[in-house]
């Protein structure tokens, strides 16, 4: 920004030092739309400005994300999905109990078939979704999102489908092969597709999300994690050392998590912290965080009936925070994209 | 931004595919015919290029491509830009500013540049509209039986005000028909108005826009 | 095939909006909206999915004795904005589809029959430019007249412009221009002129260059965009600490979990 | 156009718009050229990317103001004072073109004894008849010319009608017995009465009363006068922010006496350019709809003791000396056209068909007729008067009393529709029920869909070609006119009374073509260029015209565009230079500059080499150069004049560039012509907040104010119950009163509501917040617009106290996409005298915050206890 000029008032405006004045108190007010003087506002100001200070009338900078509601539910089914796959898998190899196994195996499944479902809803028509096959793109997280989505649903869908036929019509050498490559399909890629959502919205203009892009995989995975334990643990699996390892894992990495979006001053963090967006996350993040890791702890030391019921509460706490984590995410880019300070570097 | 989709537009790339099954057909043909992800593993590239060009894209040409174009003046200000009118089979394509001419070397304002618009908005007229006396709506009306009500309310006005002379002079007027505007039309029409009105009928009551 | 580009001068525009115009008209895109906004004469506001130029009309304090062109003092400037076309272009590497190709004239296409509305693309530009049709679901923007551009005509935007304060030609022509014109513009002592091509951040230059009066913010022009594709290496290694910690986790647990079940 | 008219001799633009990139520098006054010729600015921008200074007076800061150097900021109205102010700063300067000033103006001229100023009479000149409320300008003539009571011709002064049939000026002015003093020194010579009239328009007087400082005044000026002389030139641009005053004839006169004095017309870079809105609206008065001329600016026949006779008639008109001298072969040619073989020597060539004009039948004139229900019908053709005539209520009322309305145009316009939804009619004031108006609404075609010729702001016809047929039942006005025609002729066909021997001479065989029977408009547009009536040759030029009734013209200034079969040179469209020559034509001959033998020095040399554009070739011993000469082309620079005796062009000698003038030169005092005064004279305009400052005479005394129950005025000077000056414009994004732009989608979301601009000082003392509401009170009418607070709109210091502006865009109305208060019932019904323009730019109102109904339901109220 120039100079203002110092431009002197023609004689004929001036009749005194008022008018002068008032030709100051009104620069000063078209400036910044309010008058340090005290009692002085001129009359419509402040009006709609265009400055270095305000930007361009306060017009948002960036676009906002046009996803719709399925998104943020996608990331949340993907996460659990992806997390249950590994989890079922290294189960399988570890030779832990087959229920929970199977039964991480079809939370898995479930999720390879809701997913793209949901992507589809999204785009509008399924017709749509074909063009994400068009190409591979290693630098764009969607389309390595996509194709690892189609991975990971083929290899869950495969391997719950063989292991569901084997148990009903017996063993048999394909549903063995493609049982076992159907899951070594769904580790391999459960193990991204768990958290690559975080990559997704981390490498994109919108300032809240790629100023933690370092920390959003991680913080996705933990809470896919604290999803599927949930889901397992309410299908019954409330007695698992190593479902109760994992989610306390998960709760104490989401509280670390918690408190260092509250703790860190950068502004391009407001909408975590401020106004509805804020109270989600922080709603998001006490639910995934601290309250079942409280409620895990007591389960440790708590008697046989309230270790089951404490182990119950911090699953639905686990799974409501982890879906409310991400609409909270999805939110607040919303909030950051209409802040035209940002991407300024203003404020 | 707030979307008023109009239907009634003749819209070009966005609006055509947006035709249920075209999307489909021909991502399916381009996906069979030609996966761009093959030549993708093919040369190695990133997928940002032409491989990922569609065939629709290759094919690309400018709308107006292979129409008739012809010279036009712009309607609206004095300026008097130059336009260029495309049309394929009686149908207008688009109207741009002509390069060639003098003054406007082929720009134009925002009106006109909506010249297109102008033309082709389905707001336009295309019928004669009747107001009968007293009444509350319009009807429409044949344009031959029009030309022949109007030919008849001008004769009967003119019937009953005209005056040839006034003390013993010649004064052949009336006054009590008037014509208003011309600023908007052609020296030609103008010519034809004020050579009919007032040469043919005595008309003095002549009027438009123009003033200084 | 030569690389083009636009090169806006804010000091020849009058601030007319032909170029929205012209670029609605050949492009056949909608009304977006009567919404008097009250921004001096912006009505626009941005461009979006249904506005692939648009000017801004920026406001300061005129003087008597000052016209806009007075180099000491900048009272009422335009500027039309538009896709930017980035050397490293965000929507171009974040779309999954390849509906977004960079074309044999360097500018960014959309195709619109290839897109799927993903609208990843959104979320990837810096400038804001992009945007998701919600009445299509497809994702809009300046398509540079590549069709236009194919047949050897120039852009609606630039042909209409009635001051040639859109220029369009080679880019590194239109650099030279932009220079020379900066030069000018400082002999005239109008030391308020600034370039801006955005060529000194991650985004490697536009192939949209402007020339305003003031700060670019002003304009809503970012000082330091970021193309998103920096921020790719960080994500995906927290993406891989994050793959291990969970297969590592895992493995601990279950391990753990059967050890203590006595197997 | 009398402006122009009566100054220089033709009522059009002097210069081409191209030509503004020679210009050092451009006064842009009255206009805001940037917003309402955007194309045309590109020119101004040219030369001001050149180096030239553009300087741009305008109340408010707009589009213009933002691309110019510098800014004037002035009170809306006192443009005659500024520019007088102007002029006395070049003559107290002595900054003149004195060889200019000296040979190609009527300075050195020497005026009657008797004539009286209006420093002499505190605003009025001598002549002033209180009683008729008009001038007898006999004293404002030249020392030895003609009068009425001395026998010879009569000077050109009609008593009826309006001033279009003055706009050559100074008809049949007699130039045998001028007397001059080349030295300027003669107290009664036009030089010595123009310093003393504009002695008192000093810098104080405008910094008082334009609310322009001094400094700024004195910045401009010095801009404005350096660009003189030989080396150097400035062009003035104007359009309707000079004419829509009560006085704007004489703002335009006041910049033709400025570029007259610094010998800026006839040259590259400068003249004046005026500024049309409309596609054709040089045209329209070339080729006139208009009431009192023919084609041509040729006077229609009033109905006057001394001209109805045919003889009378030539004889008024008819100049010895200089173009007019033609005036019979320009008649009797037009005559042919009309009535072709019926036009005879015999019968005066149908003279006595002609209808007589019998008062103002200008549109407003007829209007208020038709108010008063003394009219049966009316035709509207692309005009939308509803909306964008003043008094807008009014033209609506008044079409409610007609028997029948023919409206054509391309969408259902406010005109049309005035019986369904005017706001009359919303607010129950008129009802459908009650109106008994039959309404006939055509769907035109447009441009695209039809052909022929516009004539553009510069007085070039460019041809537009069909480019495809229009849709369903529109058509062109050409095939209206026509059908219509041709059903009139059937039916007076066997009709002898007096009154349809005209009609039935009247030639009528168009040749028509295409499905829907369309006549060919190349035949219209060569009947207008004129042919041989023995063998139907084309017209070469002027020159081939004849009063014998052997020559058939249409319009004998457009002489030329046709200049021989198939040759139509409105349609060329290869241009070979600036000036466009070989792209259209420009009326006369093809000069792209007029006057343009002022390029050249009184002995045939270019002034200069910078600024050379015609000069003599002493070698082809012809005119020659960059343009077309104006001028006869082998009339040598040293051929002495012969003004006492001489007969036509010839007789203005070799360095006489004005050759419609009698005298040859232009006039930067007129001495007939005008209606309200030889030179411009500050008037305060018809609602002022001011008293005049210079003259007790507060308003122009020949201007009407048609003032009348339905047609009211505020108090003037003052009027406490409306303390703001009010103007109205245009925007870049709209067309006029908007038939053809608020119906489109990309024009009505580039400006989608009407808006008031007003500074932040009457923001506050109004009590108006930003983007709000705002109610705007005049006499006539209260009308709502949102808010817009700006800079822009300054108020000024005048006499003494602060004086507030307020801006409003007059484009909407009650149809379209973007619907919005009409801005025009605002305004009064006012007639300026020589053109009958009403007053737009400068009157005065009310502003309040808040919406319309609030506002009316209190005052209704309040008068209601009043009660």
């Amino acid at each position: 920004m120039s100079e203002m000029p110092k431009i002197r008032p023609s004689a004929a405006e001036v009749d005194s030092d008022r008018e002068l004045k008032l030709i100051e108190i009104r620069r000063e007010a078209e400036q910044r739309g309010a008058v340090a003087g005290k009692g002085v506002r001129p009359a419509g100001a402040p009006f709609p400005m265009a400055s270095p200070e305000t930007g361009y009338y306060g017009i948002p900078l960036l676009k906002e994300p046009a996803w719709t509601w399925e998104i943020p539910l996608y990331f949340f089914v993907g996460g659990a999905a992806g997390a249950a796959a590994v989890m079922g898998a290294i189960a399988d190899y570890t030779g832990a109990d087959r229920k929970l196994v199977r039964d991480a195996r079809w939370i898995a499944a479930a999720g390879a078939v809701i997913s793209p479902a949901l992507l589809v809803s999204d785009l509008g028509r399924p017709a749509r979704f074909l063009s994400m096959m068009r190409v591979f793109k290693p630098q764009s997280p969607m389309s390595v999102g996509v194709w690892t989505l189609l991975g990971f649903s083929g290899g869950a869908a495969a391997a719950a489908f063989a292991g569901f036929m084997r148990e009903r019509y017996g063993p048999s050498l394909p549903l063995r092969v493609i049982e076992n490559a159907g899951q070594a399909a769904s580790l391999l890629f459960g193990l991204p597709f768990s958290n690559y959502t975080g990559v997704l919205i981390g490498a994109t203009a919108i300032p809240v999300w790629n100023q933690n892009a370092g920390e959003l995989p991680i913080h996705f995975a933990a809470s896919g994690v604290s999803a599927a334990v949930g889901m397992l643990e309410l299908l019954g699996h409330r007695k698992s050392r190593a479902l109760q390892l994992l989610g306390l894992g998960a709760a104490i990495f989401e509280s670390w998590e918690g408190w260092r979006i509250e703790s860190r001053q950068q502004p391009g963090l407001d909408p975590l912290k401020r106004g509805t967006s804020g109270w989600i996350t922080r709603a998001g993040g006490v639910l995934s965080g601290p309250v079942p890791a409280i409620l895990r702890l007591a389960s440790l030391v708590g008697g046989r009936k309230n270790q089951d019921d404490f182990r119950r509460w911090a699953a639905i706490s686990s799974i409501a925070g982890s879906l409310i984590t991400r609409i909270a995410w999805v939110h607040a880019g919303h909030v950051s994209a209409r802040d035209w300070r940002q991407p300024l570097g203003i404020g | 931004m707030r979307s008023n989709p109009q239907p009634d537009r003749i819209i070009s790339a966005q609006k055509i595919f947006l035709r249920r099954g075209t999307l489909e057909a021909s991502l399916l043909t381009d996906l069979l015919s030609r996966w761009p992800l093959i030549q993708q593993l093919r040369t190695g590239a990133d997928g940002t290029g032409s491989e990922a060009m569609s065939e629709h894209t290759r094919k690309l040409r400018p709308k107006h491509d292979g129409a008739e174009v012809t010279p036009s003046i712009c309607p609206y200000c004095g300026v008097g830009c130059g336009q260029l009118v495309y049309h394929k089979n009686g149908k207008l394509i688009s109207i741009e500013g002509d390069p060639n001419s003098p003054i406007s070397r082929g720009h134009l304002c925002p009106k006109g540049a909506d010249t297109y618009e102008l033309h082709t908005h389905p707001g336009r007229l295309k019928k004669v509209k009747y107001r009968r006396p007293y009444s509350k709506q319009w009807e429409d009306l044949d344009l031959e039986t029009a030309m022949d009500m109007v030919a008849d309310r001008l004769w009967e006005s003119r019937e009953r005000t005209f005056q040839e002379t006034r003390d013993g002079e010649s004064l052949m007027q009336t006054t009590a028909i008037a014509h208003l505007g011309g600023a908007t039309l052609d020296n030609e029409e103008n010519y034809l108005i004020k050579k009919l009105f007032t040469g043919g009928l005595g008309m003095v009551c002549i009027s438009n826009q123009a003033r200084i | 095939m030569a690389i083009t580009a636009f090169l806006t001068d804010s000091t020849l525009c009058i601030g007319c909006k032909a170029c929205e115009v012209a670029c609605k008209e050949w492009n056949g895109v909608g009304e977006d909206g009567l919404n008097w906004s009250g921004y001096s004469y912006d009505n626009t506001g941005a461009v979006g999915h249904s506005t692939w130029r648009h000017v801004k009309f920026v406001e300061c304090a005129p003087e008597p004795g000052f016209g806009g062109n007075a180099p000491e003092l900048n009272s009422w400037s335009f500027s039309s904005d538009v896709c930017k076309h980035c050397e490293n272009a965000g929507c171009l590497e974040a779309c999954p589809t390849g509906a977004l190709v960079r074309t044999e004239f360097g500018g960014v296409y959309l195709q619109p029959d290839v897109c799927n509305g993903c609208a990843y693309c959104v979320v990837a530009c810096p400038f804001g430019v992009v945007q998701r049709n919600p009445d299509d679901g497809r994702a809009f923007k300046c398509t540079f007249c590549y069709d236009r551009q194919k047949a050897g005509l120039i852009p609606a935007c630039a042909k209409a412009c009635p001051t040639e304060s859109i220029k369009f030609g080679e880019i590194e022509s239109l650099r030279r221009k932009a220079t020379e014109r900066m030069q000018e513009l400082q002999r005239r002592g109008m030391r308020d002129a600034t370039f801006y091509d955005a060529s000194d951040s991650s985004v490697g230059g536009t192939h949209a260059m402007f020339i305003v009066r003031g700060d670019p913010r002003t304009y809503n022009l970012p000082p330091k965009p970021e193309v998103p594709t920096t921020y790719l290496k960080k994500a995906w290694t927290s993406s891989a600490i994050a793959a291990g910690l969970l297969l590592a986790g895992s493995v601990i647990a279950f391990l753990s979990e059967n050890r203590s079940n006595g197997r | 156009m009398p402006g122009l008219g009566t100054s220089f001799g033709r009522g059009g633009a002097t210069t081409a718009q191209q030509d503004l990139s020679n210009a050092d520098v451009i006064l842009i006054m009255g206009s805001s050229m940037a917003e309402n010729h955007p194309v045309g600015f590109q020119w101004v921008i040219e030369a001001r990317e050149r180096g030239a200074k553009i300087i741009h007076v305008d109340p408010r800061f707009n589009r213009t103001s933002a691309m110019a150097d510098i800014w004037v900021p002035l009170r809306a109205g006192s443009d005659i004072l500024f520019l007088g102010g102007l002029i006395n700063y070049v003559l107290t300067n002595n900054s003149e073109f004195r060889e200019y000033v000296v040979h190609y103006t009527n300075a050195p001229t020497i005026l009657r004894e008797d004539f009286r100023d209006t420093e002499d009479l505190d605003g009025l000149f001598s002549g002033w008849d209180q009683e008729k409320q008009k001038y007898d300008p006999d004293s404002w003539l030249y020392k030895g010319a003609p009068t009425r009571d001395g026998g010879g011709p009569q000077p050109g002064h009609s008593e009826a009608g309006g001033g279009h049939g003055k706009d050559r000026g100074g008809e049949a002015q007699d130039a045998a017995r001028f007397e001059w003093d080349t030295s300027l020194q003669h107290p009664r010579c036009v030089f010595q009465v123009l310093k003393r009239h504009f002695s008192r328009y000093t810098p104080e007087m405008v910094e008082r009363y334009c609310g322009v400082s001094k400094e700024v005044f004195l910045k401009a000026a010095e801009a404005f006068t350096s660009a003189s002389g030989p080396e150097k030139t400035a062009a003035i641009c104007y359009a309707v922010g000079w004419t829509q005053h009560s006085k704007g004839v004489q703002i335009i006169r006041a910049a033709a006496i400025l570029q007259l004095l610094l010998g800026n017309i006839g040259r590259p870079g400068g003249g004046i350019l005026a500024l049309r809105g409309h596609a054709s609206i040089q045209g329209s008065t070339d080729i006139p709809t208009l009431y009192d001329i023919l084609p041509g600016y040729l006077p229609m026949p009033f109905f006057e003791a001394d001209a109805n006779k045919f003889a009378d008639y030539i004889k008024k008109h008819k100049a010895r000396t200089g173009l007019w001298s033609g005036f019979d072969k320009y008649f009797i040619s037009l005559m042919k056209a009309w009535y072709g073989e019926g036009a005879t020597s015999e019968n005066n060539f149908g003279f006595s068909w002609l209808p007589r004009v019998t008062g103002d039948h200008s549109h407003f004139g007829y209007w208020l007729d038709m108010q008063d229900g003394k009219m049966e019908g009316l035709f509207v053709m692309g005009q939308n008067p509803a909306v964008g005539a003043p008094n807008a209520r009014l033209q609506r009322t008044a079409l409610s009393k007609l028997k029948w309305l023919v409206v054509r145009d391309m969408v259902e316009i406010e005109t049309a529709s005035f019986w369904l939804d005017s706001p009359e009619v919303q607010r129950g004031e008129l009802s459908p029920e009650s109106i008994g108006t039959e309404v006939f609404l055509f769907p035109a075609a447009g441009t695209a869909e039809k052909e022929g010729t516009f004539t553009n702001t510069q007085r070039l016809l460019q041809y537009r070609e069909m480019a495809v047929e229009p849709p369903g039942d529109a058509r062109s006005e050409t095939w209206f006119m026509y059908h219509l025609g041709r059903r009139l002729k059937q039916r007076a066909k066997d009709d002898t009374r007096p009154r349809n021997a005209g009609l039935n001479a009247l030639t009528w065989n168009y040749p028509v073509e295409g499905k829907h029977a369309e006549p060919k408009v190349s035949e219209v547009l060569k009947e207008i260029n004129g042919w041989t009536v023995a063998d139907h040759k084309q017209l070469q030029n002027i020159q081939d015209l004849k009063n014998d009734g052997s020559t058939a013209c249409g319009a004998w200034i457009y002489c030329g565009v046709f200049p021989e079969e198939g040759r139509n040179r409105a349609n060329e469209r290869k241009p070979k230079d600036l000036l466009g020559h070989g792209w259209g034509f420009a009326w006369p001959n093809d000069c792209r500059i007029i006057y343009n033998r002022a390029s050249a020095r009184p002995d045939g040399k270019p002034w200069s080499e910078r600024k050379k554009l015609v000069w003599w070739d002493e070698e082809k011993k012809e005119w020659g150069g960059l343009d077309n000469a104006d001028y006869p082309k082998n009339l040598s620079p040293d051929t002495p004049d012969d003004l006492a005796k001489g007969q036509g062009v010839e007789a203005l000698g070799g360095a006489r560039p004005f050759t419609l003038h009698p005298d040859g030169v232009g006039w930067i005092y007129v001495a007939s012509g005008l209606k309200d005064g030889p030179l411009p004279t500050h008037y305060e305009p018809l609602e002022s907040l001011l008293s005049n400052p210079l003259y007790k005479q507060q308003t122009d005394p020949a201007a009407q104010k048609k003032e009348r129950p339905d047609n009211p005025y505020a108090q003037s000077p003052a009027d406490p119950r409306f303390p703001y000056v009010l103007t109205t414009y245009r925007l870049t994004e709209h067309h006029t009163a908007g038939g053809m732009t608020r119906t489109l989608s990309h024009l009505s979301e580039l400006q989608p509501e009407l808006f008031t601009e007003v500074s932040p000082e009457l923001a506050q003392e109004a009590g108006l917040e930003h983007g709000d509401w705002a109610t705007i009170t005049t006499p006539r009418a209260i009308i709502e617009a949102r808010v817009l607070i700006t800079r822009r709109m300054r108020s000024l210091w005048v006499d003494g106290r602060r004086l507030h502006q307020v801006g409003l865009p007059y484009h909407w109305g009650y149809k379209g996409r973007s619907k919005g208060d009409v801005v025009n019932d605002l305004l009064a019904i006012s007639e300026e005298p020589n053109v009958r323009i009403m007053e737009t730019k400068a009157l005065v109102c009310n502003i309040e915050p808040g919406r319309r109904n609030e506002r009316q339901q209190r005052k209704e109220s309040e008068e209601r206890a009043a009660i």
